[in-house]
Formats: structure tokens, C-alpha cells, sequence
């Protein structure tokens, strides 16, 4: 039939370019707004993981300047270790270019699409090429590229190369130019906030036009690199051992201990007993029916997870609260580094971190912190494993109140690392449902809903004691009072409760009759040295115990009595006076002193 | 204690030694308390003797240890003092009048008026006496009573005897809302029907039922206050009329019996002086919507879950409740009193409460 | 119109005479037809010559040419033949019975008991003439009464002569359902005190203030019925007692005190019947709060929205009014009437009461 | 420095085989159910297209067959033109290779990944191969091939290859292995049936282990096949434009009249004078400072949409209409193409139908079908432009309730065809927010809207002339009898009523004191031939008038009285008996009969 050979001359290869080129949102550049804050994401985690890779202390510069129209010029410049000269093209010019995605390791941007995919949506909507400096020591000179993306072919186009001096002894700087919008400004501010609290050691110097912010580092180590290690095989499926088997002409047992993480030669020999197969069999030789049997033995036979510490750089509970603290002011933080899990082969950590009160608003949904692996996720938080873990915990067992998501003055941060983080788009905004992570969520969150549960109660049992005190001291007098009255009799002394009770050191000042009166009662089995404080504008000058410092200022007086007060013993002065004022006393642990004013 | 004069010095000596007990126990040096039942439909149980639902032995205690309890005490001994001040002056007041007047009470001042209500209901479970002793008015007067009940009432302008059908307008004698003023001088009656709704008031006295059957007839309007429960009881009591309670056939309708016959859970504590337990329920049951075709309305999902509720409560245990309510669930259907009127406007008084008061034994023919 | 009889027939004609216009459409070949003011809040009027806002000059008209109308126009034909009966065998009924009795009549029976009580509502306006006539009675009978009055109740048991403070409880005389069968008799008030609150009403009675003032007090119980209005209007314009209204200081119970004057919307056909125009509202003002200092709770959003419609409501179109609701709003609170009680119990009566009717002109001391 | 060469040995190229096995999600194989609606979708996908082109009526089979365990066999063979065999390999295991890509024009498959990312899911999870066989004619043989795609560097690997007979002249045969689950079922099912609704020229067998299903035809036209039409001015991007002016060497007028679609002569002069270029210069010498200025003109100046009808493949209103009627019983139908629009340079055409009535569920949301160049979009309908255009409707104005989507007896199918979809993801489970797309929509369901107005409305003006016969004919009567009695008159005669409002032939029955009365009135202007019939248990045998027919059965009898009526007059017959059965009359007209039964 002729027309197959018709329709056979149409086909052809379609570059990976043209098919981003043509579907540029499904990377996070399906609007001018949302351009630019991808683009900078973009740039920001390649400077991390390259200063990273060479354990350097970031020190990122950010700067975006409009130019007139809709044009913006945005420049990310890093002190990173550079990329050399022949690389830099493909890098910067090159989709599904990389030197992570086939590694077993933590790291921001894994697939070589990213920065690419912002040369690439620069060059389609200004035309321009991207101009890229990098140097990689103080030996070398600078190179300065402009380069752009063939889409035809994904390949890299250079238009010009020189060398050239630079400021720094080594980095990369990248400027390009792209329509945009700043309605962003706000969302990239945030996001460069959230980005510095878990990235603790990186310093971010930020331009917006003539605008300038720092979100400055607090701590000087350098995360240690993640180092890359071999496939689990609890993750590996069956095409993917037909290859390895494929490619490789060692003995079974040898093959295994040396192809996957965490099989020795036991584990080994347990393998090939299970899937009723020689360990000296050579694995090319071994047939697709044979595959099977000896997966299903490879995913049975109890092998222990991956060592995360290895490929995995969790931020730690430590640089989790700094990096918190130095950019939300709150009265509790807990932060919680899980041990290292696996799913579907892939190591990864969940750390997560509650913080509470402070100047957190107190009503509504609580403030959730999204990351994976060290880059903060700021679109579709409804759609992401994370937020539905979060709403998913039971918050009332912690004694706090819930709708769906837990509500009030609540800041909820969860970072998911991971070798390979199951992102549901390549636009990477929201982490996909996988059961072992969210179950690793909610384990974090519930033993830091537990933490937070002893600080609310805790909380709750000093203002119960207070409380108490307050009962004892204040009010039962009133009692007495009222119940004098009722059954006429002069009311019943309550001191002898208030000692009892309270072991404390108690303050009472009140008035009666024009006359102030202070009394002091040590109910502690301690002596107390006690400095009693009275502001008023009384003078006290017919104190019945003169005072052994007055001052005056403004017409207030300032009074001190010091003594020894020993157990069981009290202490009173009274004068003449119109009370009000200040009362209180020095030198008595917070938790033993009850300063009671009987007027108020 | 029927005297005035007489009541007041008891009640005040009753209170008094409330309060003794408080300064007794904060001169030995220790923190003041009360104990009370506790107040929920767990801790109510019948009481053989009374024959009414009462509080069990549940109790809960409360000492001036925390804020709240200390304040609350504090409220109590100035709600204590302030009806002191009231039985020596001869004073009354509501309850929402004190709650104003709390405004001087310094700490003691009551935040919201169902506090005040709430510890006035503390005050008579501990006394064991009504409210009504302590001079405190309920907003509500009672039902109003149309029949052959001759009464004598102790009104502020002196004594007045009224005769409950001959001395009054149609709309009958209207209870005060302190029954204790009044003395029952004589009757002859064979029943009390206590009606739900005026219009069944209204027919019962336009076709002559209370004259031809010797009735006296109370409009209950609507939950009955305590009031008019305190009436029957008395009725009951005093006089040894019996009690039947005519409402509407639905989950409420036979609250408002229950609260007449077995007492509230929120005023169990009085039940000895409010519930009359001889009180019988005469309809409209649900087997009369059955039996008698009466129109009728669906079940609402409200309706449905008061009648699950009312069959585990205890005081609707009896077989005869069981069986009524399972029989309105299954037909889902509820009727108020006056559908009777589909069979015309006597049917009422000339076929079913004839045949219901013989049938109940309350009329010999 | 007071012979009970007289009235009976007059009210028959009037009602056949309806009929006869329907006959005489349908006899000539025309669909029959009836015409009725518009029933919403933007056709009332202020009627200068009776004082009160009555229904304007919209109308609608609803002839039998749809299903829906003509079972309606069905409907009122068997409601008017239905009262026909009962004028004939002297016979009434509440609205609800008729509702029941309706199930007899085929496609003219009522589906809901809301309908039957509109129907009676478009034949009070048609007519001009009020339900008691037809021999309707309502369910709620009205308020109580204490005072220096009497009257004269012609009940189904004879005449009854009753003076409203020496022949009754403390509770008061009940104010029948049908107030046209009482005759006023005579009276030495000043003038006739309606009080919101049952808690006021005792207040006022225990303090003697109706003897001191030779006031009538009235217990509206809230929403007055229609029985109260009418004894108040009565009251008003057949004995020329000034009428003033105590309430709480919120907006319901200006409504509640717009209802006694102006009359309601709902009832608007009625209101030259039931509204005294001349009835003065003494308080709880807004300007009293402040200038009591009452303790007062915070407006609700309800309550905004409430006082808000009221300034665009014509019946609160004075002055006075204006300035009132405008400085409730502003100062964001509302008092009950009780709160006085927080200045003692006897406040109100030395002071409060006896300053705002000299004020008005009411008491002249 | 040293590092940065080290970092330079890892970095490689990525193949785009590699990328989706790794994020397989992303092309809709996150789960196992959903992988298998998935494969099947892209094979007919592909066998629906090629049909198209071929102009072939599509005649499919699928076939699904559990083979133990959780794998299944998948089969889906159509009648299409067949792929010639050195094409095969490619086509099927090759991502991002195909035929549609680069054209503009509607097709189903775009991107040249769908059936091979098939192919790699089922080896991956079986490590099969995949079968094809395929034949492009009779006088050919039929090639069989097994093939795996090599997924390092996303090239097909032939493992067999063999010239077989084949029962079919022509076509393509496809055989996939993997891991599912049966839980699909239902899904796969509503898949084709919602398939078949939008291409009503197909047939589908389907077999499912023991039972099969048949979606049949109702159309023999095959669907003209879309021709690829040129690019379209507005819709190309800076770069693009770059890309193509350096690539031709004709002077600047001839290349826009060349390049691009609807620039004519005149369009291309004045596109050089708006962008001040001379119309002679070669485009590859044109700077990209003078390119900015030609794209502004080439997008400011007034050119005619693209002619959507050569380039796309509307179903048209006719076929939509008879493929709801084939799979929905409904009361009303009607179905809307709009005309050809353009968004960012793509040719697209929005289709939509409503449904309403039948059997649709009364209660509830709306139902919604949404297809995409003739494929039903299955999942995330919230997520989806279609789903929040009708939505965004205002339904009240037609009649229908609405909470957010319109609620009711309601089905809507909107139809979106364009040359290139705004998918939100390569997924295709949604259309991406394109606001010209949505007006699209908009508009055509307002239209509709207004139909299904006009019917709700037809409907209930036949309900209000029922309802005024009603009342004329049965309540005022009753009206009358009740206004005698009050009056004390006998009831006035209410057929005068009757005659003036009716003009309809009127039938009544009544009973009383045991006569059964039946009468007839002619109110209209015309004679009428009047057959009444009468059944119920009474014989009538005294009937005034005897019936000119009779018959019994079972003791019910029927009476049949012929009678020609004249304008004005009525017929009457009366018997003893008791009533009840049914009354009616034949050879009236619907609208001007009226039939009243004075007993119910």
C-alpha cells in the first residue's frame, strides 16, 4: 500500500527541546510571573549543589533589573567552583545534560533540564542568548560565553567565547533576559526566605531593581557533599535487572555484592538459594524466566536500607531550628531528623520542625514549609503528599485544633531528601503520593506534636500554679470576708491556708482606712532574703519599719525594705497613704514568690 | 411551713449554716469546699419512696483550690448574703435582677446570666429547698387552670379567694410564680387535664367538657414552668385529683410529659416537689395516629433522633413507652393534638377522651 | 357591633356577598376573580386620618384561570362556607382546627398549615372584617393585666364582672382570645404601663407602683398577640388611658413596641383595629444606657442588621428614632430592662419610671 | 582548580528514555491501573489516526487477558493502512519519534512518546517485548517484530523479525506485557464508550478475559483527514521567528507570503512597512534588533485567523448528536460547533453538546464528558479549563440550578480540537487555563444553553396549558357547586367558561347517585370526529346512547362511541354503574383535547 511509505517519509525524531519548547509549562514557565521565580530557582540550585560539591560557603548574588518594556535582565553569580570551559555549553545549553541524574545521591536539580529550560525560554521570548562567566581557580583566567540552545537539535550553539579577567577567584555568573512581569517580587522574596532557612551556611545577597535585601548565613559549616552510592535492590525493577544483567559477565553472587548496596555475602548467597539459582551462574547467561524468580528473591530476602548518611545530606535538627529562628520569631521549636528509609530503592530522610506562637498569627490554618531536598516548594500545596500527611495527623492529640489542616499559631516545616524525590510534574511544585514518605512524615510530626504537647502543657501547669496562688491569696481572703458577714462573726483568719498550701513567700499589700498595709510571709521551709520594692507616691514617712532606701522621682516614691526572713516567719510595716502603684519583691525564686495587691 | 414568717427564719438558718461550715473550715486552716451530685442524665435514678427520678450518688467536689472554684465560692457566699438581705427585708427579686446587681460585687460579679441561674440551682440542691424560698422570682408565671378549684392566694394586697371557673374569664386563672402563696381551699373535680396546646383549652371549654365531666383544665403552654409544676404536684397531693397530660404526638410533646410526670435531669434535685409520678399520659399516641387515621407529618431527622434518645432514657423505660415509640419510628409519622378535628370539631370531647379517661379508670361510667 | 348575634349576621352577609360576586362572574361566563392590596413592606402607608400605617394603593389580582388559583379561590369558597356553618351553630375554632377539618374537603384541603392562615388573612381583608368575627380563634390567648380596672368578660359561662386588682392573683387578669366579648367597664388609672418582661411586671407589682401611680401594668410576653393589641387600643381609645411601652433596649423589642403603634405588616389590613397610635415608648432607650451607665452586652451582627433595616423602615422614620438607633450603633450596645436593677431594685420605680412619664406628660406632679 | 574537572568527567547526556522511566507518572503510568486505560488509550489513539489518514472506516479490536499472577496480556489490532517495516522499530520504540509533531494540523498522538512509552512501561515491569505486527497491503506480507527500546540511548533494538501471512489485508496489531490489576475495568469501559461517542465512524470489540463488549458505528463517512496548513503569525514567539529567518535566504516579502498562513501580498507589504523593513532584504541578514519590530508587526497588523477547517477535524453537530443518542437516552440534544478560533497560533475549534432529561440522574452534579481531538479525558476534571469554563457559566439564566457546575438531568460535552492541545501536563488529563480556549467554550455552551432554554420552556408552556384546561375544567366546576351552596342557589352553569377560555374539545366523566355521566363538548371552531373510549367494569347497557362498539374481557368492558362533533356542540351519554377505569378520546389532536375524570 502506498500510503504507509507516504506516511513512513513524515516521521521523524523529535528533539527533546522542540518538545519542551512546546510545552514550556510543564516545566514552571507556563507564565511570565512564574518565569522568573523558576528561572532563579533554577540558577540557585545549581550554586548550591556545585559549592556543595566543593565545600564551599555559598555566597549567592541575585539580582533582576527591568530594561524597559517587559524585559528583564536576571543574574544569579555564585563563588562555586566553576565549570570548565568545554563543559559550560552543554551545561547551560543542553536539555537532559547533567552529572547527577544517574547518581544515587541527595541533590537539588537532578535531571539536566532546568537551568537549560530557562536559556531556552529566554532565547524564545527575547531572542537572546544567555551570557555565562565562570572561572574555576585563581590560576586560570575567567571564560565568558553567550550561548543558545539549537532547539532542532538540543545542542548547544556558542556565539562567542573569550577569556577574560574577573572579580572572583572562582564562580559562575548567568544573565539573561526574559519577559517578565515583577508581580512576582513578593513570592520571590519568600521564596529566598524559605530557601535560607533551610540552607543555613548559604548567604543571598538580593537586587531587585534599586531595592537591596541579605538574607545573611548562621552557620559556617559546610553541609558534608552527598556522596553517591549503588541501587538498592528492594528498588530495582525487572527491566532495569534485565540491563544490569545484561551488561555484565560476573558470577552471580559476585555480581550482586558488587552491583548493590547492602549485599554481602550472605545476603548474597541467601539470594541465589532463594531464587533456586548457582551463584556461579554467569548473569548474562541467566534467561528472562529466571529474571523474574531471582527479583522476586532480591525483594523478599530481608536486606537492610540503604545507608542515607552516605547519599543523603539532611540539613540536621540543629540548623533546622537556627535557620528558623533567624527568620521567624517563635517561643517553641522543635525540629526532628528521621533515620534513613527507602522506597522503591530510592534512600531518603524526612526531617520536620513545628514552631509555635510568637508572631505567628493565631488564628487560621497554620504556616507549612515545604522542601525537597533543600529547595522549597511554593506552588500547588494542596496537591502535595506533604500538606495531605500534615491534615492527615490527628492534631487534637496535641492540644491543637484542627480543620482538615491544624490551625493557630502554628508553623509546620517538612523537607523531604531523597536520591530520587517523587515530584508529580517536572515543574517539581509538589511532592507525589508515596506511602513509605508520608508514612515517615507523620512519624516526625507526631513525635514533635508529642514535644509540643509537654511545651503547651507545661505552659497550661505554670499558669495552673499560678493560678492556685492566685485562689489562696486573693480570693479566699474575700471568702473569709463575705462569710464573716453572713454568719456575724469576725472573719476567720486565712493565713494558717495560705501556709499550709502554699510553701511560698507571699507579698500582700492593701488598704484599709487610709493606712497601707505590706505583709510578708515566708511559708518556704527556708530562710529568704527578701528585698521588698514599694512604688507609690506615698512617702511612708511614719512607716511603723522605716524603710532602708527612699527615692523620689516625679512624686513617686521608690521604697526598700531588705531583710533575713526566716521560715514560718513574717515581716509588715504600715504607713499613711493613698496606695496604688507598684509592689513587689527581689531575691525569691520566681516559682516560690506570690505577690498579691489586695486593691486591684 | 406554710407560715411566711416561719419559712424565712428556716431558710435563712439553712443557709447560715452553709456558711458556718465555711468558716469552720477555713479557721482550722483548711481550704474551704462543697460537694454536690453530679448533674447529668448518668447520675439520675428512681427514687422508691418519692416514686420520682432523683440524683444518684454521684458526687463531685469542689474546694477554693484554683481561681475559678474560689470565685465561684466567692459568688455563692454573696448569693448567700444577698438572700439574707432579702428574707430580712422582705425583699424579692429575679434572678436576672440579681445578676445586674452583681455589678457591685466587685470579683464576685457573675459574667453571664446562666451563671447566676446555675449556682441558684447549686444553692437548692444543697439546701433542699426551692428557690422560691430564697425570695427569687422565675421570670415566668405559670399555665392558667379553668375548672371546679376554689383557691385562696396570699397577694401582696392581701388575701383573695378566687373560684377557678365562676370568678374568671375565659382565659381561666393565671398561677402566680410563687405557688407556695397559694392555699387549695376545696374542688370537685375528677381529673386534671393538663392540655399542650390553647386551641385544645380553647375546644375542651367551648364543648363544655370541663363542666359536663367535672375537669379542671390547665393549658400547660408549652414546657411547663416550674410553676405549673409545682401546681399539680399540689393538685395531686393536696386535693388527690389525678393528673392526665393530653399533648401533641411527638418526641417533645412526651418531654413535656416526662417533666411533668418524672421531673427534668436539670431539676432532678427538686423532683420530690415538681414531679407528680401518678401523672398519666392520655395522648395523642402514636398508636391513636394509627388507630384513629389522625393527618399526620413525616418524622423529621431532629424528631427521630429524640425518640432514640428518649428510649434510652431511663424515665421512658416503661413497656409501654418502648412500644410506642418503636411503633412511631416504623411509621415515621407524628400528629398533633388537634388533628382530631379531621373527624370534626367534637369528636374530641365526645369519643376519644370519654373512651381514653374510662379506659385509664380516671372516669367510672 | 357588641350584640353578638348582630354581628354574626352582618359578618355572614358580608361573606355571601363575596360568593355572590363569584355567582354572578360565573353565571356571566367570566373566570371568577378577586382583588387584594399588595401584602409587602413597600405598600404601606401612613393613613392620616386613622393615625396608622395601613396598606397602600397596590393590588393584585388572581383570577381562576390557572390550577393554582382556582384551588385557591376553591379553597376560600369552603372556608367561607365553613364559617357560614359556624355562625349558623355558633360554633369557633383555631385556625389549626380548620386546617385538620379541611382534610374532608377533596381537592380544596389545606397542604400546609401556613396556607389556611393566609386565606383567613386575605377574608379579614377583604371583608374588613377582623378573624374573631368568623368565629376564628387564635391559639395564644393574650397578656395579663394589673390595675385599677374592670371589666365585664362575656363568657360561654354567663357574665363575669372582675376588677383587675382586687378580684384576681398576683399573676393578673388573662385577657381573652376574643377581646370584642369584653366590655371596659371603668377605671381610675393614670395610665397603662405595656412591660416586656414578666420580671418587670413583678417588680412593679411588688414595689406598689401601680397603686402608688394608679398605673395598669400589662405583661406583653413578649411579641404582643393580637388579643393584647386589641385591650390596648381599646383601652386607649375607649377609656382614653395614655398607653406607654417599657421594653428591653434592643432592636427586637422596638418592634415590638412598633407593633403595639403602628400596627404590623403582616397585619396591616388590621391595623385601625389593633395599633394605638398614641402609645408612647418610655425606654430602655439607647440614650439611657449611656446616661444611666446600664451594664449593657455588645450588639450582635443580627442586631446591627435589624437596626439598620429599621432606619429604612417608614414606621421608624421620626426623629426621635433616628437619633436613637443611629447612637445605639454607634455606641455597639443593647440593655435589658432588668439592668437597672444594677442602681438597686427600687430604681426604677423612685426614679426611673417617675422621671420619664412626668417627661411626657403623663404623670403631673 | 582541580574540582571543577573532576565534576566535569561526570557530566553526561541524559536520554529521554532514561528521564521517563524515571518519572513515569508524568506520562500517566503512576499506577498500574491507571498504566493499562493508559497503554490502551495510546495504541487507539494511533490506530484512530492512522485510520484517518488512510481514510479507512476504523474497525479495533482490543483484547485484555489476564495471564496469571497481576500480568496481563493487552492486544489492540485496527484495520489502519500499517506502518512499512523499516518505520516500525522506530515507531514504537523510540520516544519523541513520530510523524505529528511538526505538523499543524489535528491529531490524537502529538509527541511521538505515547505507544513507546507503553512499550518501555511493559518491559520495564515484565521485561517483555513488545509484538507488532503490521502490513501496509494486500500484496504485501505481514512483518512480525518483537521489540525493546535500549534505554540508554532511547534507540528501538529488533530482538526478531519475520514476513508472516495475516488474516488482515491491512493493518497493525500490538501485543504488550505488563503488571496490572483488573480494578480498571469500569474506567476502560467508560474510556470507550466516551471514545466511541466522539468518533462515531469507529467500531470497537472489546474482550475482556471471557467477556466482550461492542461499541458500534453510526456513521460510514470517515472524518476528512486534517491537512498540515503552515504557521500562523500570531502565534509564533521571537526565537521561533529567529530560527526561521536565519534558516532561508528569500527576500523578507516572498518569506512571509512563503512561511507563514493567510499572508498574502498586500499582508506582507504592509507587515514590512509597520516593522520599517525594507521588503526586498534577505531574512538571513536581518539583525535581532529588527526582528523585535517584525514580530510586533507581524502580530499588530490584521491577518485572518487560520481556515480551521482544512487543518482540523471538528466531529460536527450531526455526528456528535448521533453519538449521544447511540450511548445516553435523552429528551433533548443539541449539539454546537463553533467556528474556527486561534490561540497563540494554533488553529482550534471548541465543539459542545448538551443532554438533557431521559435517563440522566436527576439529583446531582452535572455529567461531564471532555475530549481533546477526539480523546476523552478521564481524569482531573477539576484540574481542568473545560471543567472551570462550564463552571464559570451562569446556568440560572437557562433554566438549570447550579453549585459551582450546573446540577440536574444534565449532560454536557464540550469537544476542544486544535493543533496543538494546551495539555496541563504530558500526562493529557487536562486542558491548560487558555482564556481564547475558554471564551470558545463559553460561548458555545451559551448558545446551547439558549436552545435547552427554549425547550425547558416549550415544556413548560405545555405544562401551563394543561394546567389552565385543568382549572377551567375541573375546579371551577367544584367552584360553582361550593358558591351555590353558600349562596343558596343552584350552581351557576360553568360550560360557558368553558366554550370562550377552552376552545378545545372537552371530555368529562363524572358519577353521581350512581349514573355514570360521560359528555362531550366541542368549544373549538371546527368539527371534529370524536371516537370516545370508555373502560371499566361497567357494561352500559342502558347507556342514552348506545356505544357503537363494545367488548369485555376479564370484566372490564370497552365502550366505544364514533361521533362526528360540530364547531359549538356537545354529545352526552349517560348509564347506571359505578365508575372508575379510564376514559379517554381518539382522533383530537394533543393540544386542543382536554380530558377531565370529575372522580379523581
Amino acid at each position: 500500500m502506498v500510503l504507509a511509505d507516504e506516511l513512513a517519509k513524515k516521521q521523524r525524531s523529535i528533539s527533546v527541546a522542540e518538545f519542551f519548547e512546546k510545552n514550556k509549562h510543564m516545566l514552571g514557565f507556563d507564565s511570565p510571573t512564574r518565569g522568573i521565580i523558576t528561572t532563579i530557582k533554577e540558577a540557585i540550585d545549581n550554586s548550591l549543589d556545585a559549592c556543595e560539591e566543593a565545600e564551599v560557603l555559598p555566597d549567592i548574588l541575585v539580582s533582576v533589573r527591568k530594561l524597559g518594556g517587559d524585559v528583564f535582565r536576571v543574574v544569579v553569580e555564585d563563588n562555586g567552583p566553576g565549570i570548565i570551559p568545554e563543559k559550560m555549553p552543554a551545561v547551560f545549553a543542553k536539555l537532559l545534560y547533567g552529572s547527577r541524574f544517574h547518581q544515587v545521591r541527595q541533590t537539588r536539580g537532578q535531571q539536566g533540564i532546568g537551568i537549560s529550560a530557562a536559556v531556552l525560554y529566554a532565547q524564545l521570548t527575547t531572542g537572546k542568548p544567555t551570557l555565562v562567566i565562570s572561572r574555576t581557580g585563581a590560576k586560570t583566567k575567567a571564560h565568558r560565553m553567550t550561548l543558545v540552545i539549537k532547539t532542532e537539535t538540543n545542542e548547544p550553539e556558542v556565539l562567542s567565547h573569550e577569556e577574560i579577567d574577573w572579580v572572583l577567584p572562582h564562580g559562575t555568573r548567568i544573565e539573561l533576559e526574559f519577559k517578565s512581569t515583577m508581580q512576582a517580587k513578593k513570592k520571590l522574596l519568600e521564596y529566598l526566605k524559605y530557601t535560607s532557612v533551610v540552607n543555613p551556611h548559604a548567604r543571598f545577597r538580593v537586587e531587585i531593581d534599586d531595592e537591596s535585601f541579605t538574607f545573611d548565613r548562621v552557620s559556617n559549616d559546610v553541609p558534608p557533599c552527598p556522596v553517591a552510592i549503588k541501587p538498592h535492590p528492594y528498588g530495582i525493577e525487572l527491566g532495569v535487572l534485565k540491563r544490569m544483567t545484561a551488561a555484565s559477565d560476573l558470577p552471580l553472587k559476585e555480581f550482586l555484592i558488587e552491583t548493590f548496596s547492602k549485599v554481602g555475602e550472605k545476603t548474597a548467597q541467601e539470594i541465589c538459594s532463594v531464587a533456586k539459582l548457582d551463584a556461579k551462574v554467569r548473569v548474562n547467561t541467566i534467561q528472562l524466566e529466571q529474571l523474574n524468580p531471582l527479583l522476586d528473591a532480591m525483594q523478599t530476602v530481608k536486606i537492610p536500607a540503604p545507608t542515607a548518611s552516605q547519599c543523603l545530606s539532611p540539613i540536621t535538627e540543629d540548623l533546622i531550628v537556627k535557620g528558623m529562628e533567624k527568620e521567624f520569631q517563635l517561643d517553641f521549636i522543635k525540629a526532628r531528623t528521621r533515620p534513613g528509609n527507602v522506597f522503591g530503592g530510592n534512600s531518603f530522610i524526612v526531617e520536620a520542625a513545628i514552631g509555635y506562637g510568637g508572631k505567628l498569627p493565631s488564628e487560621g490554618n497554620a504556616l507549612i514549609l515545604r522542601f525537597a531536598n533543600r529547595v522549597p516548594l511554593l506552588y500547588q500545596q494542596g496537591a502535595c503528599a506533604i500538606t495531605s500527611a500534615i491534615a492527615n495527623v490527628n492534631w487534637k492529640n496535641y492540644g491543637v485544633s484542627q480543620q482538615g489542616l491544624p490551625m493557630g499559631p502554628i508553623l509546620i516545616l517538612v523537607h523531604v531528601a531523597a536520591t530520587n524525590v517523587p515530584f508529580t510534574s517536572e515543574s517539581k511544585d509538589a511532592v507525589a503520593s508515596v506511602p513509605e514518605v508520608e508514612r515517615e512524615i507523620t512519624l516526625a510530626l507526631q513525635e514533635l506534636g508529642r514535644d509540643l504537647k509537654l511545651f503547651l502543657n507545661r505552659r497550661d501547669k505554670n499558669k495552673l500554679q499560678d493560678d492556685r496562688a492566685r485562689a489562696i491569696c486573693a480570693v479566699i481572703p474575700l471568702i473569709a470576708q463575705k462569710v464573716g458577714e453572713i454568719v456575724e462573726l469576725p472573719p476567720p483568719d486565712t493565713s494558717l491556708i495560705e501556709g499550709r498550701i502554699m510553701r511560698r513567700v507571699v507579698l500582700k499589700k492593701g488598704s484599709a482606712d487610709g493606712r497601707i498595709r505590706i505583709r510578708i510571709d515566708n511559708y518556704t521551709t527556708k530562710d529568704q532574703q527578701v528585698s521588698l520594692y514599694d512604688i507609690s507616691g506615698d512617702s511612708a514617712a511614719d512607716a511603723t519599719v522605716p524603710p532602708d532606701f527612699v527615692t523620689e522621682m516625679e512624686g513617686e516614691y521608690t521604697k526598700v525594705w531588705k531583710r533575713t526572713l526566716p521560715a514560718g516567719e513574717s515581716f509588715e510595716v504600715s504607713y499613711t497613704g493613698t496606695g496604688g502603684g507598684i509592689v513587689d519583691m527581689q531575691g525569691i525564686a520566681e516559682n516560690l514568690k506570690v505577690v498579691v495587691d489586695l486593691d486591684v | 411551713m406554710s407560715d411566711p414568717k416561719e419559712r424565712d427564719l428556716a431558710t435563712k438558718q439553712r443557709l447560715m449554716e452553709i456558711a458556718k461550715v465555711w468558716y469552720d473550715q477555713m479557721d482550722g486552716g483548711d481550704v474551704p469546699s462543697i460537694t454536690l451530685p453530679t448533674r447529668t442524665k448518668y447520675n439520675i435514678e428512681y427514687d422508691d419512696a418519692s416514686e420520682v427520678w432523683t440524683y444518684g450518688s454521684k458526687e463531685s467536689t469542689r474546694n477554693a483550690g484554683t481561681a475559678k472554684s474560689a470565685i465561684h465560692m466567692l459568688k455563692m457566699a454573696y448569693v448567700i448574703a444577698f438572700i439574707k438581705m432579702q428574707l430580712a427585708e422582705n425583699r424579692s427579686s429575679t434572678l436576672r435582677e440579681m445578676y445586674y446587681i452583681s455589678e457591685g460585687w466587685k470579683q464576685a460579679k457573675f459574667h453571664a446570666q446562666n451563671e447566676s441561674n446555675y449556682l441558684v440551682e447549686d444553692l437548692e440542691i444543697i439546701t433542699n429547698l426551692q428557690r422560691e424560698y430564697f425570695h427569687m422570682r422565675p421570670e415566668e408565671d405559670g399555665a392558667s387552670i379553668f375548672g371546679p378549684l376554689r383557691v385562696r392566694e396570699n397577694t401582696r394586697r392581701g388575701m383573695k379567694e378566687i373560684h377557678c371557673q365562676d370568678d374568671v374569664g375565659e382565659a381561666g386563672y393565671n398561677i402566680p410564680n410563687n405557688v407556695e402563696n397559694v392555699e387549695l381551699v376545696d374542688h370537685n373535680a375528677t381529673c386534671v387535664i393538663a392540655l399542650e396546646t390553647g386551641g385544645m383549652f380553647s375546644r375542651l371549654q367551648e364543648n363544655g367538657f370541663d363542666e359536663e365531666y367535672n375537669t379542671i383544665l390547665l393549658h400547660l403552654k408549652g414546657q411547663p414552668t416550674r410553676a405549673t409544676r409545682r401546681m399539680l404536684k399540689r393538685m395531686n397531693e393536696e386535693l388527690k385529683i389525678p393528673v392526665v397530660v393530653f399533648t401533641d404526638g411527638d418526641p417533645w410533646s412526651y418531654r413535656i410529659y416526662a417533666s411533668v410526670a418524672y421531673g427534668s435531669i436539670k431539676a432532678a434535685h427538686m423532683s420530690e416537689f415538681l414531679a407528680t409520678p401518678s401523672a398519666q399520659f392520655i395522648g395523642v399516641k402514636p398508636s391513636d395516629i394509627r388507630d384513629y387515621n389522625l393527618p399526620a407529618d413525616k418524622l423529621t431527622e431532629q424528631d427521630v433522633n429524640a425518640l432514640k434518645a428518649e428510649l434510652s432514657d431511663p424515665r421512658f423505660g416503661s413497656d409501654f413507652w418502648k412500644k410506642e415509640i418503636n411503633l412511631q419510628l416504623e411509621m415515621g409519622l407524628k400528629s398533633e393534638q388537634q388533628a382530631f378535628a379531621s373527624h370534626g370539631l367534637d369528636f374530641v370531647t365526645k369519643e376519644y377522651l370519654p373512651a381514653m379517661l374510662s379506659e385509664i379508670g380516671v372516669l367510672k361510667r
